[in-house]
């Protein structure tokens, strides 16, 4: 049994907590044990990184020290902004020991870093350590007819220096594992961009405009929800939407959903354990296609490309 | 005995002011081997000259001993005053008493005589050993080798071949033609690619003295400057090209369909095809890799079709050797392949072409007819965005070079649009305009003014889908601000890069290649045309990216050095070069090792006199030897000596003073 | 360390078998338990042969020698010797295929005073690299240590070691056993004594033996494999090894490198290069 | 001064043996005839001014230069070696000076090991252009020998 530290974040102990239970319900079903790095601390983002870069590296390399503790090899990280920090002070450690030691002076009493545990996204952990077919082997209830875009926002993989994980402009983990569910990710492109998360409370105009181009997208690529693994996504576009609405004059009603409950669903887990309360857009029409055929005409189509193109007789 | 004659050059004021010259010539007198010592104003002068001819002739001199300039300056000239007195030119030497003495030492007279008195006494001593040596003469093979039918291939092949001297011209498709013959019109005049190039390849086709071997390619090339071997591998075309008329009845018939690489893939070919129409030769050849009669003996219905019978579907590769003189290689260029600009949906999306691609769509031969139409739906787009420098000038992505075409085809390609669609606009995403050239500059205003294109200066950040099309998200550097620009067709300007095949190219011809698969030329200002491998020299752009009239220019420079090495009945060569005393040498190869040239080989020599055991032995290839005495110096049992250079006469000089 | 048993049994199945002509081995002085190489040309006589730490000598010497050449060779060989006999073929000075080769896992063999001979103890590669078969079990690469000796004199001044090699070079009497008695010096005409006057002189003198010791070091940098062969023949006793074990020093310290002819092809420090070579003592 | 007096103990061969009051140092000087030789020769026509102690001789490439050059010019005249070719990269040769390097690296060690002090012998990269650096060399070289003394170590007796 595959064991995992776990670093829930604010949100997760806050605004998402539906993504904090499901992802608990959906670890116990692929039988891996989280447990919950103790006494964990605030990562810094965003406001520490923009003051003072000691302290946007020090407070993430205590959570490193103090997960350097426990027995277990990987660090689990819900939220995208504590993987993006925590990451990213991984990386500036391992390959600055000079740095580190500075740093890590400033905690001296947390013990010494040694850079021992890695540090993942849940995503991460899910595509690498788990895998799409592990995962469709657990599926009791696949997702056929429900059309997914997967956002990945900004930091899950970017930047690539620091993640290096799936592609940083159009990334697929999460398309495949959605594939994986039995779901269909549809082309959508603004996988990467940005929400305007930063601006949530300081400029909601930005944050309006942004989040909707990005749920434009998803409509036009005939999403029924969109799917993430950051809780700054969820409740900026879920939240938002109303806003947007409003401002746009557009009605788009797409439900924003953590990757984590529809695994939980597609794994058998009933409906409420997604806590479908929790959410601004109601989740249960788009998943009221769930079980519909699905046409799609340009699968048909032969690639174009030359590469793979091999020959075909009358 | 050896008679050493001294002459002693004032150089004017040069030596004479800071060496007490007469003094240095008194002390020379001294030395025992030293018959006759004299000084002189200007050595170099005719009379200077004339000094040491006679006294060679008078004093019966065995070596001569100028003490003057440097021998980088006027060894030459002495060497040839000997020779003219009937002596053997090798046996000079040069002590430089002017920048090594009197130019160096102005504060100490005393010293500098002293120091003038001392390189003499060296260069005597080292004279003394001085050995007769003459100028080694290599025999020449006069035949070119010209490797690529490209246009940079097909002009060498001409030009040389005018000079009447045989060319083998091996090109590794089934027509020369090379990627100008995929263009549609060419920059900055816009005539058409097809009506100055096919005339050439039909005359290279006709030539007498060009012998033209299609789908070849080269395998192995042996010896040296003057004297190489290649071996060509002839691909079984499977079509017998003596009997075969083109009429083209087997590629009408053949049902295989195959992704055209001449069209970028645009559109089939056949199993059995021949390129494009105008190809040289217009003969087909059958794709083993697609024909299902080689793959799965099923179906020979170009073999049933064809009244001649030449098709053969038992031909096999064959090897052909050929003896040359000097190799020209023209192998061309690839496309950089665009793919990691992920966020372009390069891939993704049909409606995203290279600039090939379109050459290929707005080409009049081409696989649309001429008219450019979008992949995804056949339609003919009105709005096309180009973007410049995909994969060129990117650190970040691509490579740091600039592919130095692409401003000006992207130009042509905004007026070949504006030509075939005369309702559509062009949008240009741009770094820089880089239009050096005779008519460059006027040739991309032309196409501002003429076609209203859209030049937006800044990088393209973000291609999506919206419905149909493609949204277009970049910056508009000079407004500072982003743009979105709609497109039907967006076409990528990708990057110049060499076939990947080229360092395994390169390695077989033992030249040199840069980080990116260019090859190396043996200077990047004053020998752009040769490599450092004698006999071997480069034209277009498998050297660097370069247009249509750089590369002609190459390609005849390239020719031209051909025809200059080809100039004598042999290749004439300084004789200071390493050569073997068989009787010292162990056989034990460390000179091969370190030989920079691959000039030393082994042989085996008998044992003792008339015994039959055999034993190695080194033995230098004096085509090849460029005497730099590496192999001298790491030679335990001094088995290997340099002419000019040998241990005796540098220890001579060691040991004079 | 005693394989004088399988060593007669290996012996007499190649005579017996006709796998060779001559056999290269080791036997009793008959006047001391010393031991002197034999070569041996039939069966009767293998019973002569033994192996034990007493076989100091490198046999693969005897290889670089008219009467061995052309000839079905087979012969016994330590880690040292192997290496060096991994050079003469590299250099073509032999032909494998004529030598049917027994490997030693070597444990050391003893000097004239009876205890581990130095460079036995420093000993780097005990194993035989090449062979036919190998007799003792291996006990592969040792890390590189620098010799003692040489540790000792980089302590001293420059004065000295100056004093110290004056010493040497004048007991030096050009004899030049050390070379005759180095597998690796196999040239059919030897640089040091070529007798052009102004080239060399072979007069006995500091300043010859000088030259002359200096530039066979040299030939022997990177290559020479410590079996003190050199030092063994040497008539008074000079410490030749010093000279070998210093190139090797510096070669190991700059170019990465040592135990020369551990594989077959590799010629040594001096035949090669690499671009990071150390640049910094060069103005 | 005592330290100082150790010091000329410690740098020198025969700290025992005084230079004669006239004496002066004379240097080997073997250079590669496409970059140093070149490079001296620039020296001169630039009429930078140095020591007149060094005698040139001049060889193809650097890697020409056995060993025993530097040995027999030790042996007889020479009080120092100055060697000096392209800089690495640049050999006309291609890899000359490569092989070159090595080989003087060992050299100079070995050299200093049985006693002649590290400044006797000398290398240097010198480029066809580098004339002022050429004198440079030459006279850190000849400085260097002049503090050293003459060299009475293993002189071959008969010259």
């Amino acid at each position: 049994m595959t064991k995992l530290t776990y670093f829930p974040g604010c949100s997760a102990h806050g605004t998402s907590e539906e993504f904090d239970s499901t992802l608990k319900l959906v670890m116990k079903t692929l039988g891996v044990e989280m447990e919950e790095l103790p006494d964990w601390n605030c990562c810094g983002a965003t406001s520490a990184h923009v003051m003072t870069e000691n302290l946007a590296l020090a407070l993430p390399l205590r959570n490193l020290v103090l997960a350097e503790r426990l027995p277990n090899k990987t660090m689990g990280i819900a939220c995208a902004s504590c993987y993006s920090r925590m990451k990213t002070t991984k990386v500036e450690m391992d390959s600055h020991p000079e740095l580190a030691k500075k740093i890590n002076s400033t905690i001296v009493e947390e013990g010494e870093y040694k850079g021992v545990v890695d540090v993942k996204s849940m995503l991460q952990f899910f595509y690498e350590d788990i895998g799409p077919e592990a995962i469709a082997e657990k599926v009791v209830y696949p997702l056929k007819g429900l059309k997914v875009a997967c956002y990945y926002g900004c930091l899950l993989t970017r930047p690539k220096s620091v993640t290096q994980f799936d592609s940083p402009e159009y990334p697929i983990s999460m398309d495949r594992i959605m594939e994986a569910l039995g779901a269909k990710p549809t082309a959508f492109d603004f996988k990467t961009e940005c929400c305007g998360a930063s601006f949530s409370i300081s400029d909601t105009e930005i944050v309006l405009s942004l989040s909707g181009t990005i749920l434009e997208m998803a409509r036009e690529s005939g999403a029924h929800a969109i799917v993430v693994a950051c809780p700054l996504c969820q409740s900026n576009l879920d939240m938002r939407q109303p806003d947007i609405d409003k401002k746009a004059g557009t009605k788009y009603n797409i439900p924003v959903l953590y990757i984590t409950q529809l695994m939980a669903l597609a794994f058998g887990y009933p409906l409420k354990d997604l806590k479908p309360a929790k959410h601004i857009i109601p989740i249960e029409p788009a998943l009221a296609h769930i079980g519909e055929e699905i046409e799609t005409p340009e699968e048909k189509k032969k690639p174009r490309k030359v590469v793979e193109a091999e020959s075909e007789v009358e | 005995m050896a008679r050493v004659g001294v002459f002693v050059c004032f150089c004017g004021a040069n030596i004479a002011d800071f060496v007490d010259v007469p003094a240095v010539t008194e002390e020379a007198k001294k030395i025992k081997e030293v018959k006759y010592a004299i000084e002189y104003k200007y050595m170099c002068s005719d009379p200077g000259q004339q000094m040491i001819r006679d006294a060679i002739v008078q004093h019966r001199l065995t070596s001569v001993v100028v003490a003057a300039c440097s021998p980088r300056m006027h060894e030459k000239t002495f060497r040839k005053a000997l020779s003219d007195a009937g002596m053997n030119p090798y046996l000079l030497e040069v002590a430089n008493i002017r920048e090594h003495s009197s130019w160096v030492h102005q504060k100490d007279k005393k010293a500098a005589t002293e120091k003038a008195s001392d390189l003499i006494r060296m260069a005597v001593a080292k004279s003394i050993a001085n050995e007769q040596l003459h100028e080694i003469s290599v025999p020449v093979t006069k035949r070119a080798l010209v490797i690529g039918g490209g246009i940079a291939g097909i002009q060498a092949a001409l030009d040389i071949a005018d000079a009447r001297i045989p060319v083998v011209l091996v090109e590794k498709s089934p027509s020369i033609g090379g990627r100008m013959a995929q263009l549609d019109e060419t920059f900055p005049t816009l005539d058409c690619s097809q009506c100055i190039l096919t005339p050439k390849m039909v005359d290279v086709a006709s030539h007498p003295f060009i012998e033209l071997l299609p789908y070849s390619e080269v395998m192995e090339l042996d010896g040296y400057v003057g004297n190489y071997k290649a071996k060509i591998k002839r691909k079984a075309s499977y079509v017998n090209f003596d009997t075969c008329t083109g009429c083209g009845a087997c590629w009408q018939k053949c049902p295989v369909k195959v992704p055209n690489e001449f069209n970028m893939g645009i559109d089939k070919r056949k199993a059995i095809y021949s390129p494009f129409p105008q190809a040289v030769p217009n003969k087909p050849v059958i794709d083993a890799e697609h024909c299902t009669m080689l793959l799965k003996g099923k179906c020979g219905i170009c073999a049933k079709v064809c009244e001649k019978g030449s098709i053969d579907y038992t031909m096999q590769d064959e090897i052909v050797e050929r003896e040359i003189g000097a190799v020209v290689v023209a192998t061309g260029y690839d496309l950089w392949d665009p793919s990691p600009y992920e966020e372009y949906g390069v891939g993704r999306y049909k409606d995203i072409i290279t600039s090939l691609e379109f050459e290929r769509m707005v080409s009049a031969n081409g696989p649309t007819g001429g008219v450019p139409v979008r992949p995804s739906d056949g339609k003919v787009p009105k709005r096309v965005v180009f973007i410049k420098c995909v994969g060129s000038r990117d650190e970040a992505k691509g490579i740091e070079y600039c592919s130095k075409i692409c401003c000006m085809y992207t130009a042509k390609h905004a007026i070949l649009l504006h030509h075939k669609v005369h309702d559509s606009h062009a949008y240009i995403f741009y770094m820089d305009i880089r239009a050096a050239g005779k008519g460059y500059e006027e040739f991309v205003k032309r196409a501002q003014v003429e076609t209203g294109a859209t030049y937006l200066r800044g990088r393209v950040s973000k291609i999506y889908k919206k419905g149909e099309n493609l949204m277009v998200r970049g910056e508009d550097a000079q407004l500072g601000q982003v743009v979105e620009v709609e497109a039907d067709l967006v076409v990528l300007a990708t990057a110049i890069y060499p076939y990947k095949d080229n360092p395994d190219l390169a390695r077989l011809l033992g030249i040199s290649y840069d980080k990116y698969g260019y090859l190396s030329e043996a200077h990047p200002k004053l020998r752009p045309v040769e490599t450092a491998k004698a006999g071997i020299y480069l034209a277009g752009c498998t050297q660097a990216p370069k247009d249509i009239p750089d590369t002609v220019a190459q390609a005849s420079a390239a020719a031209a050095k051909v025809c200059g090495l080809f100039a004598g009945d042999t290749l004439k060569k300084d004789p200071m070069i390493s050569t073997v005393n068989t009787e010292f040498c162990t056989g034990c190869q460390n000179c091969v090792t370190v030989c920079p040239y691959q000039a030393i080989v082994t042989e085996e020599i008998p044992l003792g006199h008339g015994s039959k055991e055999m034993r190695i032995v080194a033995k230098v290839n004096e085509g090849v030897c460029q005497g730099c005495g590496s192999c001298v110096a790491i030679c335990r049992s001094m088995a290997i000596d340099l002419a000019g250079f040998t241990d005796m006469q540098i220890i001579n000089e060691i040991v004079s003073i | 360390m005693d394989y004088t048993k399988q060593i007669q049994d290996i012996a007499g199945r190649l005579f017996s078998e006709g796998k060779i002509d001559i056999f290269i081995g080791y036997r009793n002085t008959g006047f001391d338990e010393n031991q002197v190489p034999v070569l041996i040309h039939q069966y009767k006589d293998v019973d002569q042969l033994l192996f034990t730490d007493k076989s100091v000598f490198n046999l693969a010497n005897y290889l670089k020698y008219e009467h061995t050449r052309n000839k079905r060779v087979g012969l016994i060989v330590k880690g040292c010797d192997s290496r060096a006999l991994n050079l003469m073929l590299t250099e073509s000075q032999v032909k494998r295929e004529n030598l049917y080769i027994i490997g030693i896992a070597c444990e050391g063999v003893v000097n004239e005073t009876g205890e581990k001979a130095q460079n036995c103890v420093e000993c780097m590669m005990p194993d035989a690299v090449v062979y036919d078969e190998l007799l003792g079990s291996a006990t592969g690469k040792r890390e590189y240590q620098v010799n003692a000796d040489i540790r000792e004199l980089d302590e001293k001044t420059l004065t000295d070691r100056v004093e110290y090699f004056e010493e040497i070079f004048e007991n030096c009497i050009r004899c030049n056993a050390c070379r005759h008695s180095c597998p690796l010096c196999y040239c059919a005409k030897c640089c040091i004594d070529q007798e052009t006057a102004t080239l060399f002189h072979g007069a006995n003198t500091t300043s010859s033996a000088f030259h002359a010791l200096m530039t066979w070091s040299l030939h022997l940098a990177g290559r020479c494999v410590d079996c003190r062969n050199c030092e063994k023949a040497c008539p008074i006793h000079l410490p030749l090894h010093l000279l070998h074990k210093l190139n090797e020093k510096v070669i190991y310290e700059n170019f990465q490198e040592h135990l020369a002819g551990m594989t077959e092809g590799d010629r040594g420090a001096f035949y090669k290069y690499s671009l990071s070579d150390p640049d910094d003592f060069i103005l | 001064m005592e330290a100082e007096i150790k010091e000329k103990i410690v740098s020198m061969e025969k700290p025992h043996m005084e230079a004669p009051p006239d004496w002066q140092p004379v240097i080997m000087g073997i250079l590669c005839n496409w970059c140093s030789y070149a490079g001296s020769d620039l020296t001169g026509t630039s009429r930078i001014q140095y020591p007149p102690n060094i005698r040139i001789i001049r060889v193809p490439c650097s890697s020409r230069v056995d060993p025993w050059f530097i040995i027999k010019s030790l042996q007889t005249i020479a009080d120092g070696v100055l060697i000096s070719g392209c800089h690495p990269g640049d050999c006309h040769y291609i890899s000359g000076n490569y092989y070159a390097r090595r080989r003087f690296l060992v050299t100079k060690k070995l050299l200093n090991f049985v006693g002649f002090h590290e400044n006797r012998v000398q290398f240097s990269w010198v480029s066809a252009a580098e004339g002022a650096k050429f004198a440079k060399v030459v006279t850190k070289v000849t400085e260097d020998i002049r503090k050293l003394g003459p060299l009475h170590l293993y002189k071959k007796e008969n010259s």
